[in-house]
């Protein structure tokens, strides 16, 4: 037990300096939780929910990696740039999808729509 | 008349049945009366310019030969042979000019008494577009200087004769005898061709002068005075068939199946007339040997076909086999030397012949009238055994019948006599310069039963009773467009025409104009030579002249004998010579005997042939096939059970593990989406342990 | 602990909570409100980053915008009259599991591997919006392009699948 | 000469396949659009091919030399550098005619408008038909104009396709057997040829000069080669010069028995397209399940690409050889000749009685080809084109009475001369012109072809002219079973020939008349360059070729 408590030291006297890792961890959990929501929930619009999560979760790590860069550049923010762009395409075309569905099957839930099985 | 006017103008009358053929062929449905005008006056047009051709010939350039000639094909400069042209053209000669003359004559006057004859008929306007190119067809035989035209000439004339012979094609029998021609005379071209060819690779040129001048230089086939012989009797070849010459008679008695007129033109007074004029076109490059095979050949025909045509009993077959007897005589007489006695037999036998045949047609014609008014189909209108007794009722058909009977009976006063006469003591000289006596006695002997089978055949045909009382009252005369015909053959049958002297034709135009050629072959292979042929022929002359006037003579008193005053039965002589009278009636069996070994031997030939085609040598591709296909069985079941067996364990281990995965395929995205993570996550592990 | 460590804790829980909210609500419109302030906690995040012309796009694009667009979304596919706006889940055991794995994973990995990182001496520019300006007009010129052009497929293909059908 | 930069073979030969991309761009419902899109190509085919025939230089000869040949294009195909263990590999692109090929030319381009004209009643997946068919016309075309041996087999190759698709999807009930045995008996040839044409790779050298043009190792010897490397080549007009055969390879030197084995490989190849006895027997088979249009082609055009081979590749390359087996190929023709009259005769099957007289027919060709002098020569390249439209004629007969009486039985016929009146005059006019009758042309070639050969083989020659008494009666014949004698009653209501029909027979039939009354135009075509080749084939190769090849 001896290393998970010199772990434990560590980790306690690292977590209250915020640093790099601090943003990459709660990226990690907002992405975690954008997985879990596109992986469980069976409305649609909630799975469109969980990517917007996953996306965002995706730019922190671009910005806080452009931002603890050695010569701070800003190559990052250009790429989380993009990732907005294309989120906001992207959330444009679901939810027209979204509704296409809503229309034809009346349902947004996406088990109940399974022409691709069998 | 310049030369070039002159042969300008036989140029015109070579072509004018061409066009006349070729608007008929096209046109001539939609012409009225069918065009039967155009043709006629076209060849009657023909016909006066070769008039004047003739006359012209004869008085302006009597020695001369004109000539007219064309580059047809230019090889150039050939390898090993240096340059090499195809010239092709037309002379003019004093055979030429005559010849011109005869076949437009017979020519025009068969127009004519076809317009009678033909009214009605179902193809008339092709009948009379096919006697246009026949006439084409035989003035360039005349009119060819070369051997290439002359063959085209003979093929064409052949299929005008196929043509022709097949004009009532519905009939099985008139599509045979066409084919039969045709086919029959191909054999005998394949002499001829094979013959040009010699000459062709010795002389490199078809021109006749230039083969003669060859020759004439000690230029011979091969190098060899028996290929010289040859090659002249390969040519001969030819007229055997065209002429109907023993052993290719057979197709001309079938012949008869055409139209009567056609029979007249055609098939006895000019397209069989060409082999004989051929012979007389090549007489300078035939050695002795040549000629003395090509006396026989005659002889034997014409002593052939004079007995079978004693037996037959169809009009048009009589006159056929008639017709095949005379061609032999001419033959006979050109093989013998007597090269003007032939060519002058040529003449007037194509008037009298044709007017045999035009009279034929004419009582054939209102036999046929009469029994269709009877109403009787059964009845055969060429049988001469349903006539009888037609005199009366056909005055000027009967007529002129008996004077054509009276010339190829050689009757004095007659044209036959003069030629006749010619001919016999022609062959009498021979036999007494070679000592062939074969050959003249065959003359004497047909002379005899030609005038007892002409005979029987008007006797049969116009003088005792009619055999049926009530058929007789329908027969009626032709029309004058049937009868000029026949009065004018009948005025060119009398001896006038030809020589002043009723005794001989020496002083005759004829015997001026045309004179034998000098051989060109080398002297120790040559027939006597002309002069001494005559000093020999003034010899006999006159027994020549005694006893072909006692043979025709006999004959015609046996005839008379038998079947006018019926002091002989003829029926018992058959029956006493049973066997002879079926040999002669059978035509020497010689159809049999070509339909068993010629016909059914090629057609035999042909059917195995097929059948080794089919089975042996496609069966060998086949054969390769199978065995090839047998390889491939085996290595295919090699490649199904040992390589493919491979192939399909592995695809079954996939289907296995397809099943077993397949309970993963949910079809529900967020499932997949847990799958990659899930993915993901064991690579990462994964990777970090390694 | 210095104020900067305080507001980022702040704001991360914020984010993280609201995250929660969003993915474990029952009801859609919580759901979707709490969205709101994730991005608005992410939004901060990027403050905390000097990137603060990200924050502002951030709050523009994705609060104004996308949030706005999914409520649209919500209040179509519902009836919202009459039914609550509940949807259930699914699979929920196992996704958590592997969810549980991948946040620790990456946790772990990011923590292991960066956590001695801290901001280098500063010296950059210390306004961003000019710099961003000009790279996306330099060297990003070329998917600057092909980013507005996948914008605009984007709007008409999604006004051509959103098109109600006629005939159905 | 060319248009629009590029030069008139070229056009010629890959008209069609633009014309195939047009067909396959229409869509397939247009078949009016499809049909005369391939009248179009091929009435400008026709058109090339007339400007050839104004614009070709009669007195040059062509043959072995470069100089001799006309409306040459020569451009580097393929240019390998280094090419594993023997070195550059250059292939050139080369088109050229002569006066043996120009005759070749002209046929295709008439047959083929004839054959797209025959073609317009084909109702069956009509673009694929037009497609495949414009292919196989370029593929004909190249073969007729290409003097690289590479090129030329390329082109071989590309009719065979076509070919079997057309056979075996548009033909008759066994239509399968029929494509599958031509294909299977052509690639045997193909790859007999493949085999000769490696050999003589190997054994050919030039010298290429850095712009790419070819110099024979004699203009090398003389000093002249400044930056010239050594290549082996596919180029024919080099194969012929024994000059450039490198000493001790294969198909070095004169009458070797490896020169006799590449001329015999040869010979099996362009023996089974002619068809030579015994190579005949997919001929029947795939005439008879053909289609009438591409019967038309296989007899008018692909038979010819045998002779043609025989006369462009094997007997200027291997004069020895040909000289050591002339009396054999003389042979194989009369035999040819009799055996397939013969067979004809006992056929009751229209088609498969005139595919039987096409063997004879072809039979006179090899016979005057064998002559080695120019009457025989001349005899045999006319006799190629001859047989071309004479046996088009036949063809086109058959699927006259086949499309409307849908049954090919000679006996079942009769009488239909008064019926069809203007079928009988076309039928009368093509069965006597493969019969012989002069003044049509066929007369003129066999004529010519027996001549020459009785100069060299007289016996063979006497023997093989049996066959035109054997013609006259089968032909005949088969007139009577069809035309003449009694109209059967279930034929009453058969039609005449319609104005399409009556077109192509009339062109073909016009052409036919034509020659045999004047064959000058034809020969002269040609005369120069079959003077050439007979004194090759009588003396050898020449010592030298012209330069600057």
């Amino acid at each position: 037990m001896g290393s998970l408590g010199s772990f434990w030291n560590e980790f306690s006297a690292w977590l209250p300096h915020v640093q790099l890792a601090h943003f990459l961890i709660v990226s990690a959990i907002l992405f975690a939780l954008g997985i879990y929501a596109i992986a469980t929930r069976r409305n649609a619009i909630m799975v469109l929910m969980g990517v917007e999560l996953v996306l965002n979760a995706a730019n922190i790590n671009f910005i806080a990696f452009s931002r603890y860069s050695t010569d701070m550049n800003f190559d990052g923010q250009v790429a989380a740039i993009f990732v907005i762009i294309l989120a906001a395409a992207e959330a444009a075309i679901g939810l027209a999808i979204v509704l296409n569905i809503y229309h034809r099957f009346q349902t947004v839930n996406v088990d109940e729509v399974s022409s691709l099985k069998e | 008349m310049a030369q070039d006017t002159l042969l300008t103008v036989a140029l015109a009358v070579l072509l004018l049945p061409l066009a006349a053929f070729t608007v008929m062929i096209f046109a001539g449905k939609r012409l009225p009366r069918q065009g039967d005008w155009l043709s006629t006056s076209a060849i009657a047009a023909a016909l006066i310019l070769a008039g004047t051709v003739l006359y012209g010939k004869l008085t302006l350039y009597h020695a001369d030969t004109l000539a007219l000639n064309f580059t047809w094909i230019d090889f150039h400069d050939v390898p090993g042979l240096g340059p090499l042209r195809i010239v092709l053209g037309i002379a003019l000669d004093n055979l030429t000019a005559i010849m011109l003359v005869v076949v437009t004559l017979i020519s025009t006057l068969v127009h004519l008494f076809s317009i009678g004859y033909m009214g009605g008929d179902i193809r008339y306007s092709r009948y009379f577009a096919y006697l246009g190119l026949f006439s084409f067809s035989m003035l360039v035989i005349v009119l060819a200087n070369n051997l290439f035209l002359l063959y085209v000439g003979w093929e064409l004339v052949g299929i005008c004769s196929y043509l022709l012979i097949g004009h009532w094609y519905e009939k099985k029998s008139a599509s045979n005898a066409a084919i039969k021609a045709f086919v029959v005379n191909r054999v005998g071209d394949f002499g001829f061709f094979v013959g040009i060819a010699i000459l062709f690779m010795t002389f490199h040129t078809f021109s006749l002068s230039e083969i003669f001048d060859g020759i004439r230089g000690g230029h011979l086939p091969f190098g060899s005075d028996w290929w010289l012989t040859v090659s002249g009797v390969l040519l001969f070849c030819g007229a055997v068939g065209k002429s109907a010459q023993f052993p290719l008679h057979v197709w001309l008695p079938d012949a008869m199946e055409g139209p009567t007129p056609v029979s007249a033109l055609i098939h006895a007074a000019t397209m069989v007339a060409a082999g004989v004029y051929l012979v007389a076109r090549l007489f300078p490059i035939m050695t002795a040997d040549a000629l003395l095979v090509i006396a026989y050949i005659g002889a034997i025909t014409a002593f052939i076909a004079a007995t079978i045509a004693i037996a037959q009993n169809d009009i048009k077959k009589v006159l056929a086999y008639s017709t095949i007897s005379q061609l032999g005589y001419m033959i006979m007489a050109l093989g013998a030397g007597a090269y003007t006695a032939g060519f002058f037999h040529l003449v007037t036998h194509a008037m009298f012949k044709a007017g045999l045949f035009l009279g034929s047609g004419s009582v054939i014609h209102a036999m046929h009238n009469a029994l269709h008014h009877a109403d009787d189909h059964e009845t055969d209108p060429q049988d001469i055994r349903n006539m009888g007794g037609l005199r009366a009722k056909m005055p000027v058909t009967f007529w002129t019948f008996v004077v054509f009977t009276l010339a190829i009976s050689g009757v004095p006063l007659t044209s036959g006599f003069l030629s006749k006469d010619e001919i016999l003591a022609g062959t009498l000289a021979f036999g007494s310069l070679t000592g062939h006596v074969i050959i003249p006695l065959t003359g004497f002997l047909v002379a005899g039963l030609t005038a007892f089978y002409m005979f029987r055949l008007v006797i049969l045909t116009f003088l005792g009773e009619h055999k049926d009382a009530n058929r007789i009252t329908h027969v009626h005369e032709s029309g004058l467009v049937m009868t000029l015909p026949l009065l004018v053959l009948a005025a060119l049958s009398v001896f006038i025409f030809y020589s002043v002297d009723p005794s001989g034709f020496t002083p005759g135009w004829i015997a001026r104009a045309v004179e034998r050629p000098e051989s060109t072959v080398p002297l120790r292979l040559a027939a006597p030579s002309a002069g001494v042929f005559e000093e020999v022929l003034g010899h006999v002359h006159l027994t020549a002249m005694l006893l072909s006037l006692s043979v025709a003579g006999l004959g015609m008193l046996a005839a008379f004998a038998t079947y006018y005053w019926k002091k002989i039965s003829a029926d018992a002589v058959a029956r006493a010579l049973a066997p002879v009278h079926a040999f002669l009636l059978n035509k020497w069996y010689f159809d049999e005997l070509y339909q068993a070994v010629v016909v059914n031997g090629v057609l035999g030939l042909a059917a195995l042939l097929r059948w080794v085609d089919t089975w042996i040598v496609d069966g060998a591709v086949n054969g390769a096939g199978r065995v090839t296909r047998g390889v491939a069985f085996v290595s295919g079941k090699f490649d199904t059970y040992v390589v493919d067996g491979l192939v399909n364990f592995s695809a079954y281990l996939s289907g296995f593990f397809g099943l077993v995965l397949r309970k993963f395929q949910t079809g529900r995205v967020q499932t997949y989406v847990l799958f990659a993570v899930l993915g993901v996550m064991v690579f990462y592990f994964i990777f970090r342990l390694v | 602990m210095q104020l900067f460590d305080v507001v980022f804790y702040v704001f991360a829980l914020i984010t993280i909570l609201s995250g929660c909210v969003v993915v474990f609500s029952k009801n859609i419109i919580y759901a979707a409100f709490s969205l709101l302030f994730t991005f608005f906690g992410v939004a901060a995040l990027y403050v905390l980053l000097h990137a603060d012309f990200l924050a502002v796009t951030q709050i523009l694009i994705y609060v104004g915008g996308i949030l706005v667009l999914l409520l649209f979304g919500v209040m179509l596919t519902n009836n919202v009259i009459s039914v609550e706006m509940k949807t259930g889940t699914i699979q929920a055991i196992p996704a958590l599991i592997i969810v549980a794995i991948v946040a620790g994973t990456l946790a772990g990995l990011s923590y292991s591997t960066w956590k001695g990182v801290a901001v280098p001496a500063p010296g950059g520019p210390q306004t961003t919006t000019g710099t961003l300006g000009q790279m996306l007009m330099t060297s990003y010129v070329i998917p600057f392009e092909i980013a507005s052009v996948v914008l605009l497929v984007a709007l008409i293909g999604a006004a051509m699948t959103a098109r109600r059908h006629r005939n159905s | 000469m060319e248009i629009a930069g590029i030069g008139i073979l070229s056009w010629i030969t890959f008209l069609p396949v633009v014309g195939m991309v047009v067909v396959l761009m229409l869509p397939k419902e247009k078949k009016d659009w499809l049909r005369w899109t391939a009248l179009v190509v091929a009435a400008l085919q026709v058109v090339l091919g007339a400007f050839l025939f104004m614009r070709f230089d009669r007195s040059l000869a062509g043959i072995n030399t470069e100089s001799g040949m006309q409306f040459l294009e020569k451009f580097s195909w393929i240019d390998v550098r280094s090419v594993s263990w023997f070195g550059r590999l250059h292939i050139e692109y080369f088109l050229g005619i002569d006066g043996i090929s120009v005759v070749m030319v002209l046929l295709t381009a008439l047959i083929s408008f004839i054959a797209v004209i025959s073609s317009w009643n084909i109702e069956k997946s009509l673009k694929g038909y037009f497609a495949l068919f414009l292919l196989l016309d370029t593929g004909m075309m190249g073969v007729f104009v290409s003097l690289d041996f590479f090129l030329f087999y390329v082109f071989w190759e590309v009719m065979l396709l076509p070919m079997y698709f057309l056979i075996g999807v548009w033909g008759g009930p066994r239509r399968e057997y029929a494509a599958i045995k031509f294909f299977l008996y052509t690639l045997l040839g193909s790859v007999l040829m493949l085999l000769a044409m490696i050999a003589l790779y190997f054994s050919v050298n030039v010298y290429i000069d850095p712009a790419g043009g070819l110099h024979s190792l004699a203009e090398a010897a003389r000093g002249m080669g400044q930056g010239w490397e050594k290549i082996y080549t596919f180029n024919m007009l080099a194969m012929m010069d024994p000059g450039n055969f490198v000493p001790g390879s294969l198909l070095a030197g004169v009458d070797t028995s490896m020169r006799y084995l590449a001329y015999g490989a040869l010979f099996i190849a362009f023996a089974i397209k002619v068809p030579i006895f015994p190579f005949h027997t997919w001929l029947p088979d795939a005439h008879v399940e053909a289609p009438t249009p591409i019967s038309v082609i296989l007899a008018g055009v692909l038979l010819k690409m045998g002779t043609y081979g025989l006369l462009r590749i094997s007997f200027p390359i291997f004069p020895d050889a040909m000289r050591h087996f002339a009396w054999e190929l003389a042979l194989l023709g009369v035999i040819s000749m009799v055996y397939g009259a013969l067979v004809a005769m006992a056929q009751t099957d229209f088609k498969k009685l005139i595919a039987y007289s096409s063997v004879s027919h072809m039979g006179i060709v090899v016979l005057g080809m064998s002559s080695m002098n120019t009457q025989g020569l001349t005899g045999a390249v006319f006799q190629m084109f001859n047989h071309g439209t004479i046996t088009a004629m036949l063809f086109l007969i058959v699927g006259v009475i086949y499309d409307r009486a849908h049954t090919r039985g000679l006996n079942e016929f009769g009488g239909l001369m008064n019926q069809m009146p203007r079928y009988a005059g076309a039928m009368t006019v093509a069965f006597f012109a493969a019969l012989g009758l002069p003044g049509l042309s066929g007369f003129i070639s066999e004529m010519f072809s027996l001549l020459g050969a009785f100069q060299t083989f007289q016996t063979l020659t006497i023997i093989g002219a049996v066959t035109i008494v054997l013609t006259a009666g089968y032909m005949l014949w088969v007139l009577q079973r069809v035309f003449l004698g009694p109209l059967p009653e279930k034929w009453k209501d058969l039609t005449d020939m319609n104005g399409r029909e009556t077109f192509m027979l009339a062109t073909l039939g016009i052409i036919v008349i034509f020659f045999g009354i004047y064959p000058a135009p034809i020969l002269n075509l040609m005369n120069s360059s079959l003077n050439t080749l007979a004194a090759l084939l009588q003396h050898g190769a020449p010592a030298a070729m012209t330069s600057g090849m």
